[in-house]
């Protein structure tokens, strides 16, 4: 599946909720679901302060795809890392260095991705994006 | 005078404002008030009729802006009941006027191994200016600390006291825990070692009458956005006798009495330190919040907050789970909690959406958190415009909280 | 775009006024400016209707004031053509700026014997700061000298630089003499020497397009209030490199990233330098200010202010006796004179009651009045909302001053 | 002639203008008058600093009376100082002390002496009552 298929998966398993409550219910559901980092990774290195809810991020590298693992410290900032993560894990650099994270604004979450509340998440997605600059660069073949 | 909440509120426009559909709750008043309509119209009255630069102005706007700003001074004065209006300096909030002393006090009263005693209860604009000074100095800062009621531990301060103790710094009131302290006491106690004392009062001023005269502080700094005023305003008080003997912050326009490349001469107090173009239409409207303030009577504020708190306390304790940081037996009308296992920032963002505003996270005292071990708390904090009933919609919104995050 | 007056005097209700019943001439620019209507209408719906402070708040005013604010800092940027928004420090006014870089970039970069070159030009709070910092540092202040005309001696740049200038400060604009200093070729010649460049931009934004890229100038200071913005805002905008490199100003709140009280970690740009609660609401009308200038075009402000300064030349110049002090090929619309035997202060006050605003004094500038060897002058410095017949006004109200002094 | 009236007389004198010119004129008319501060005392010391105008000011003493004299750069403060020293000189230390100087307001020159206006008339005013109070002092009869 692509970047663009699982975010529209996304946006239709949202669509059911048109109350912000079962939003977020159903986003503290999903926090479950993440994919949680390891705890010898989950060390200062792998912190990305934001303020207010720590976040951890890890990113594995595998037959030229990348796979993350993450954690948070509040619940709601995991459910939007477990949205993230299930859209950009298993996708190749390139990828991941063009999408183009349009589903949070559509679900209607698009306040806890404003650089104005300071949860992190922002900043994550920019780390998630310089792990696949790296692996990228990393990667190419010797010319 | 009576005090009546429904007129109150209707000088409030915002108030009566819908958040997310939802009417809302302003409970961030620790972090900044609202402003009364007459201070709104008070800036919009400046800038349509009279704006033109302060001091020095031979032109009848001029002399009109100069002469409205020191009416203020006046009117600051008088709310405080400083001796002087001179010794009334207007800068553009507390930080500011903290590092002015951390700079200007330091400057010239501290050297190598003096001792500046802080309490652990201090916003972060009481730590880091005194920080900063004392890696220039190589001073040391010795830390009073607090009871988990939130008390500080007066007991402790004669044992910390040396005779290297030069200024001991803390709050009025502290703003993440709500306990007043008691500051005539411990002024009482360093006078009678000869110890300088610097109040934080930006979290005091708004909720009880302040009288320096009486309190006999060194220093007392506030900000004007804490106490209905708005933005970018702020006073230091500080006694003549120290004022004077300080040499000047900042340099530039109107602070100066002669200027050569060779040498300059400094302007008398207040305006020593008042370098630059003053927010002097900020300054107008702070007098007119004092005055806003004046006319509802502080005794009125103080007894209605007192209310509120105990109504919220009483009303968030049901909460099961719900531990509230801050018991001191005297506290403003500040209630910071945690309910167990839910974290701040998920509790905040969940209040938001139901248009009731409270700040989450460490609101600038990592210190006071790091005591009692925890990332931060939701925090409640209440002016003389809130109500009972609106502590009623923050108990309900708590309990769709509890629901959504213990399920 | 066409450039309208009247439409453009219909934004600022106050220069339809009257004083002492005569319609009040504002020639008082350079000491501040009007607000247009669209200003105060900012200031005035932020707070009515989303007052709070910013960073960190969860809840939705917290946010849309943090979201305002760092828009405003978008809008400076731009206006200024900086790299980066992180490069755009929002102050209290040109006076904080310098004291800041002052401070900070003094404290780094300053030491024993070092030499700052400031020039003969200068505002007192481009003089005052270096002086502090020079005591402080036993460092040295070089002065760049002036010719009669109000004209910079550039030819004496190269042999006022040695080994040990650590940097070049100097106003983009005269405010006493209305000369635009020819920046670009300063700061080329200084790079080629490695010798960073501030420039005070306190009269230089509100008259001309400022490019800082293409300057390449290392700092640029200005004021919001000399720009049709409130009281109480400023700007220092200066590259990364350095701003990476200077230690904080103050210290506070949000400037901060962990405290302990045995360490504290700061902040990235721009905070670093933000200590405290900001002045946000005068921060978005600031953004408002430069949006509205941007709408009636820099490039026709330009322009019809140098139709004014030659027509007001033109004009008071047939005063018999009268002296012009800047006579400069590149200048903004600021016209500086005495008429031969009138003290300036008398001079002013009877234009007063005529309802013309004008300056007298040394307008902060003693080292140019010295200069000329003068007390001081009579300053009339014209806006973009300013018009010929005004001008006329100002004429035939120096006509009745030597009528009354001359007889 | 008391304190008292010599204030009437300059309100009198002024009724006559209604308009601001001719009370200016009149003014820099009574500026010519002022009993001149000899050229060694006109010193640093005598020195009141006003910001924009310079005013000098001497006080002699003389059989139980003080007699003022002044200067000034700028003729509409001068013309002022004629007023007030034409009020207050030759007048015992206390009647100095307590006099009420309202006919400033009276003639419609209050603007001139606002705190505001920084012209040194303020200034001047305090000095006078500061060497009143002084000279009052030392006059004391021992006692
Ligand atoms: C050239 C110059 N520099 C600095 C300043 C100081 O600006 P502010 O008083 O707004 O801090 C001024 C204002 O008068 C000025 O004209
Ligand atoms: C106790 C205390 N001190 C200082 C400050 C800093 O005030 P300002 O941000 O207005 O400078 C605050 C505000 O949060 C405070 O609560």
């Amino acid at each position: 599946m692509t970047i663009k298929n699982r975010q529209q998966e996304i946006i239709e398993e949202f669509e059911i909720y048109d109350d912000w409550m079962d939003k977020y219910s159903y986003l503290i559901e999903l926090s479950k679901d993440l994919p949680i980092i390891n705890d010898d990774a989950k060390k200062d290195e792998n912190l990305i302060n934001g303020c207010q809810s720590k976040v951890w991020l890890h990113a594995d590298f595998d037959d030229g795809k990348i796979y993350f693992t993450a954690d948070s410290d509040a619940i709601i900032t995991k459910g939007i890392i477990a949205l993230l993560v299930r859209v950009l894990s298993n996708s190749t650099p390139q990828e991941i260095i063009d999408a183009d994270l349009h589903f949070i604004n559509e679900i209607g979450l698009k306040e806890n991705l404003s650089p104005t509340r300071s949860n992190g998440l922002l900043s994550m997605v920019k780390q998630m994006k310089l792990y696949a600059i790296a692996y990228k660069t990393k990667n190419l073949p010797c010319l | 005078m009576d005090f009546d909440i429904k007129k109150i509120r209707n000088d409030f426009q915002i108030l009566s404002q819908q958040v997310y559909g939802k009417p809302l709750v302003y409970f961030d008043n620790a972090a900044t008030t609202q402003k009364p309509q007459c201070v709104i119209d008070k800036i919009t009255e400046f800038y349509q009729k009279y704006n033109a630069n302060v001091h020095r102005g031979v032109h009848f706007m001029s002399a009109k802006c100069t002469e409205a700003n020191e009416n203020a001074r006046n009117i600051v004065k008088n709310f405080i009941n400083a001796n002087h209006s001179h010794e009334i300096i207007f800068t553009h909030g507390t930080t500011e006027s903290i590092n002015l002393v951390a700079s200007s006090f330091g400057d010239r009263f501290i050297t190598k191994d003096d001792e500046i005693i802080i309490s652990e209860l201090e916003h972060h604009s009481n730590i880091v200016p005194w920080q900063l000074l004392c890696e220039r100095k190589q001073a040391k800062i010795k830390v009073l600390p607090f009871n988990d009621k939130g008390e500080l531990i007066i007991e402790n301060l004669e044992t910390l006291i040396s005779k290297k103790t030069k200024l001991i710094t803390l709050n009025h009131v502290s703003n993440s825990l709500g306990t007043i302290n008691p500051i005539k006491k411990i002024i009482e106690l360093a006078h009678s070692h000869n110890i300088p004392v610097f109040i934080d009062g930006a979290q005091g001023v708004q909720h009880q009458e302040v009288d320096v005269k009486e309190l006999d502080c060194d220093f007392y700094a506030f900000s004007g956005h804490k106490i209905f005023a708005p933005t970018g305003t702020g006073v230091l008080y500080g006694k003549e006798k120290w004022l004077e003997q300080m040499p000047p912050y900042q340099g530039g326009g109107d602070m100066i009495d002669i200027v050569t490349f060779e040498n300059t001469t400094y302007n008398e107090l207040p305006f020593k330190f008042e370098a630059g173009t003053p927010n002097y239409v900020g300054n107008i409207a702070f007098g007119k919040a004092l005055e806003y303030v004046n006319s509802i009577g502080i005794e009125n504020i103080a007894k209605h907050e007192k209310e509120l708190l105990d109504y919220g306390t009483k009303k968030i304790s049901q909460i099961e789970n719900l531990t509230i940081y801050g018991n001191a037996k005297n506290k403003t009308s500040v209630i910071s909690f945690l309910i167990n296992g839910i974290h701040p920032y998920d509790a905040g963002m969940i209040l938001d959406k139901l248009g009731i505003a409270v700040r989450t996270g460490h609101h600038c005292t990592q210190p006071v958190m790091d005591h009692f071990n925890i990332p931060g708390t939701v925090r409640a904090s209440f002016a003389f415009y809130n109500t009972t009933e609106e502590i009623d919609i923050l108990y309900e919104g708590l309990l769709k909280v509890v629901k959504m995050f213990n399920s």
